[in-house]
């Protein structure tokens, strides 16, 4: 089973009137230092989560999207505050792109007081409800089906939103995956399903485990209208999911976005990933979505110096932010009672 | 305001969720086949009355409907889901209980998830091994879940309305016995049956009979043949199973000094065995004689009547209980 | 959302070599008068199973295939007793076809001694282990993955089987249609998947709840070949498994087969089927298997006498076994205890 | 052939997989990643010298992997199943509860269904609610299923080997803290732990403590302690939960006549309840103070350290229950 390779008439599939080749060219320079600027937020904040494995200040797993962020960037770009997100078990891409507290979730990993789940959760369940990330999960595809059910409450409630469902290429091996999108679908409900396929699952080659064309013949399989882009570039994230979330709101109804990408980094922060081939990740990883949106910015004529200074920044925030979250208290326990359920809460103590 | 009037176990419970829908505009109720009234007919005329939006047809995927209705309950709206038969949320267990019973301490408070699970449970109609069964323990042991199960009229509509209220995810165990049960049942928009709260449906001094659903009627059955031979049971029907009243049990056997406990469900790690627990934990010195489980044996449920038969827990084999019990 | 209308050039999408054509102008006749035979004792068998439904001699409930009776029949002429099979809650058809007793069969729906499964299932578990039928299924859609399992053993073992797996169009829309199907193709295991599309879902239309083109491009987005043919054509029923057997057994993978049918009464043997549209039912059951196959024959100069005389064979062997079961014994109530296990189950008595 | 050596328990279930594997063709394992050895290296190696067909890699598909299990079990192998976290487990338990424990039983004994299912269960390296559970309690209710939990290296090796031989599915859980843990493994093919035989782990007059898996630990830690006070606790490891070893419990509490049951899942309704039950209904007359249970209170499992701490059993909150029972 092979995949299909990247078909670049596939990005425009969705009736984008050409405008990826127009930014291309005429790119708009302050929406693409946006991106570059969310990328390495990203890239930044995972880097120190990861270092911070090793000065033992994270207690649990955590799963870095380095080399994905061009995914999360591109589509909550087109994403507002009553928008609504649902993410996987690598989740802190689509966290800080929806746009929450990255000291918050430093803390979180860091099962500390402040976390954005007072310490509950950690890395697998970070969320932030307020800005509408309605959670990551540890389990594989559960979210897809709890994403349809939010955007089947947001059509209940009369509301012109979008709910944003992230998901590996994993998980489209799991039940839940086809009864969620053939839901959305049945109820014409406004979804953004979002594959990252990164080509891995855990620390099995996908191709390997999942037969047929592969996510979005599925997903049409299933009646939803759907796209194939490279997931590495950041404007043909940011097009096609302009178009898919305009589609949506237009009463299109569910939409899949299938993103080829890639992994850079183990399963988790301390998988070597060794079992890989060392050529296939050489070659992939030259796709970087970073370097790429870099090279963009040289492209439109932005100095070496601005590019390096957006780094910078990023370095320097989350930088600080790992640090301030390394000497933030430790959670009261007896928090661990609350927030279990309003009734036979307070009995289960002992 | 209390009023009551007589109706059956299902109108109860059609009329619990209509006054809550009407109440509500966002209580909805979504399950397979729920415009044509439910397998059971606890839905009779509410699509009509509500739209097909707010009492939803699904297809056949358990796991979305479950995943679906805690998508929807965080999010601002009050989803009842309907499993068809208590055996069918086993193709949900992971949305249920690594999900929607979780949601809220996962995120740190973050999320609430007031949704309404039912499921009819138990031996009815000699549908077999896939078709009968009593989960109820399982959800008693998920932190995160309230557990209910009501034996009346009166609570299959208390408990269902006090369910829709909840901010919790709720499981409601109807049994399919009761539905056409009927009983006085109080009128009023707001006569809830209160969560986490016992009714003594009889009351006696001899011994204590614990138990829940349609069993209890059973052990009424039993206090009845008891009481023409002199002995007066108490009999409790627990109602909640989570949280559970257990002050309501506790008082009963510092009366009685003897308990038995009747359940469907298969004895062995069933409900019963927790109350057992707790009784034996708390009430030790109270207790003139052992208590006594009795429920099915660890074994599937048959097809024939008469192998079915064989695992439910008769009049007879409660009075014989207590028989052994009071003469100890 | 439609249901495609039947493409008569499908039926040879296997690669037939234009057998079915053959078959029409030039039929086996023995063959024909052998599927007749088989159509008909379903039939006379559930006919009576649902008037014994009136005597209270079924304890619980049947799901009756009449009208859908071209497709067990068709897909059974093809599988050796070595061959698997695996079915659903309406599963009779399927049983008798694949070669059960059927008085064993009735006395399991009486709930008697002598019952396939000595009356712990009934309908909805009957099974007959000696001739390779795994049993009926309570739970929609549960046996997909039970039938790619039991083909992962034949291929283990070195085997050279199929296993026949039928379900419904409603089954489709469960999570482990996905995971059976992906894990069939992903091992390359021999099945045969047989989706029988009646159009109902219990008393909801499937077509309301089914998102997409239908189960047939569900399978192939899976990467499985297949075909969609009228189930109710005995004749190219019989065609279409043939093709999708030999391609089995000669290393071809999976393979589904889409049969579209009709449920002639309700779900279950005492549903009215009031909510069904009266012109749809009159017109799909114009399509009766049954009565298309008797005119094959007629067109054949098969006399009517030779025809009635198959009918009324079968009808008063199902009368006869109707009446024998009636009157078996109940099963000894002590065999409650027995066939759980061997470890803890004496205990678990009482 | 009593012969012992020392090894982990991860070593021990790897040694017992592949002597099976060596002894009997039709044994194979599935699950994710077993071919890289497993989340917790428990399949190290055995990929290389079986072949990917006998330790087969899967989809992503709890369900298909349950499902495809039984199928296969039915059919004349003998599946060794990787659920990974006991928690994921709850995406198959349709498969599991519904189908492979009934199969036996719904066809009139026509089927067999001998697979395993091995669950890595409790918390451990910080993983929060949704890979940290321990259900024992869940499977114990359920007819047709055998339940183990190995302790220590010995019984890791000779109850994996024991269930792959046992003709009806088995529940194995792991608990992950106990992989790197060394002990005495008899050598020998057939050394195999009997199936509902308890060990006593550590004998004494004073009081019973009654335990399984990483919990056995926490108690003989605190005999040690107790010991040195001059309470003999006697420590009975069960090993096997259905069936299990109610004679040796009995027998113990007719010794010592004080009951203290210590589980890591969840108290309400956990094993324990069933536990404290049978010798409430059994031992009544034989209990010199009331029986005690230790558990997690009926709260999620959380990330932080210090909170998930909470919820755990440690060797001084079961000094200070035998403390109150034997005082009392
Ligand atoms: C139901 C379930 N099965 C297995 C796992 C273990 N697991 C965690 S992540 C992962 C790989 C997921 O692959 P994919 O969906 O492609 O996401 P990626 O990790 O590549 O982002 C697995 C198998 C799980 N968390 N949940
Ligand atoms: C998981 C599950 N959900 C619901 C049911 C109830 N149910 C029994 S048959 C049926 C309809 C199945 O439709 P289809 O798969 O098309 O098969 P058909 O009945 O048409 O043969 C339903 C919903 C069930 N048995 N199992
Ligand atoms: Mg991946
Ligand atoms: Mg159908």
């Amino acid at each position: 089973m092979q995949k299909p390779e990247y078909d670049a008439e596939l990005v425009h599939a969705l009736g984008g009137a050409g405008l990826l080749t127009d930014q291309k060219n005429n790119p708009d320079i302050e929406r693409l230092k946006d991106h570059y600027r969310q990328m390495l937020r990203i890239r930044a904040f995972e880097s120190e989560a990861v270092r911070a494995i090793a000065d033992a200040l994270v207690p649990g797993f955590i799963h870095p999207s380095i080399g994905q962020e061009a995914v999360p960037v591109g589509v909550c770009a087109h994403l507002g505050r009553d928008d609504l997100l649902l993410s996987t078990h690598r989740g802190h891409g689509h966290t800080l792109a929806k746009g929450a507290d990255a000291e918050a979730m430093m803390r979180e990993l860091f099962g500390r007081e402040g976390g954005t789940c007072r310490g509950k959760g950690g890395s697998m369940h970070i969320a932030d409800f307020s800005i509408g990330m309605l959670g990551a999960n540890g389990v594989v595809a559960a979210n897809i089906t709890i994403a349809a059910g939010a955007a089947h409450a947001l059509k209940l409630r009369g509301k012109n939103n979008v709910v944003a469902c992230f998901f590996g290429d994993g998980a489209t091996n799991r039940g839940p995956f086809l009864e969620g999108l053939n839901w959305a679908k049945t109820f014409d409900l406004p979804v953004l399903f979002v594959c990252e396929d990164n080509q891995w699952s855990a620390t099995t080659k996908t191709s390997a485990m999942l037969a047929g064309p592969g996510p979005l013949a599925r997903a049409q399989s299933f009646g939803l209208a759907g796209t194939s882009i490279n997931g590495n570039d950041i404007l043909a994230v940011d097009e096609a999911a302009k178009n898919a979330v305009a589609s949506i709101k237009n009463g299109g109804g569910p939409h899949f976005l299938h993103c080829r990408t890639y992994r850079h980094g183990g399963h988790t922060g301390t998988d070597p990933a060794a079992y890989r081939d060392a050529a296939e990740a050489e070659t992939a990883m030259r796709d970087d979505p970073v370097a790429t949106c870099a090279q963009l910015l040289r492209k439109a004529d932005i100095s070496e110096s601005s590019i390096r200074a957006i780094e910078e920044e990023a370095t320097a925030e989350m930088r600080r932010i790992k640090d301030n979250a390394s000497h933030a208290p430790w959670p009261d326990k007896r928090i661990v009672y609350e927030d279990v359920q309003d009734l036979g809460a307070v009995e289960a103590g002992r | 305001m209390n009023s009551t009037c007589t109706m059956t176990y299902v109108e109860a419970a059609i009329a619990a969720l209509r006054e809550e829908m009407q109440r509500d505009a966002s209580v909805w109720a979504l399950g397979e086949d729920l415009g044509r009234g439910g397998v059971f007919g606890q839905y009779k005329g509410l699509q009509n009355e509500f739209g097909p939006a707010r009492i939803a047809d699904t297809p056949i995927s358990e796991a979305a409907i479950m995943g679906a209705a805690l998508g929807a309950a965080m999010t601002g709206t009050r989803p009842v889901v309907e499993m068809r038969f208590s055996d069918f949320a086993l193709c949900a267990v992971d949305e249920l209980v690594n999900q929607a019973a979780k949601a809220r301490y996962m995120f740190g408070g973050q999320a609430r998830a007031p949704l309404v699970v039912r499921e009819p449970v138990g031996m009815w109609g000699y549908l077999a091994a896939q078709h009968s069964q009593s989960l109820e323990s399982w959800y008693t042991h998920i932190p995160g879940l309230v557990v209910l199960a009501p034996a009346t009229a009166r609570d299959a509509k208390g408990l269902l309305k006090a369910a829709i209220r909840c901010d919790d995810p709720v499981v409601l165990l109807e049994h399919k016995n009761l539905w056409p049960m009927r009983g006085e049942v109080a009128n009023g928009m707001d006569a809830l049956t209160p969560i986490g709260k016992a009714d003594v449906a009889r009351s006696g001094k001899d011994i204590t009979l614990v138990s829940w659903s349609a069993m209890v009627h059973e052990c009424l059955a039993a206090a009845d043949i008891l009481a023409s031979e002199g002995i007066e049971a108490e009999v409790i029907d627990l109602r909640s199973l989570w949280p559970w009243d257990e002050e309501a049990v506790f008082a009963s056997l510092r009366k009685t000094g003897r308990l038995v406990i009747v359940q469907e469900a298969v004895t062995t790690s069933g409900f019963g065995a927790e109350i057992a627990a707790r009784v034996a934990e708390t009430c030790h010195s109270d207790l003139k004689s052992p208590i006594q489980r009795l429920g099915s044996p660890r074994v599937p449920i048959p097809y024939a009547p008469l192998l079915e038969n064989e695992l439910k827990v008769s009049p007879q084999m409660i009075t014989a209980a207590v028989k052994l019990s009071v003469r100890s």
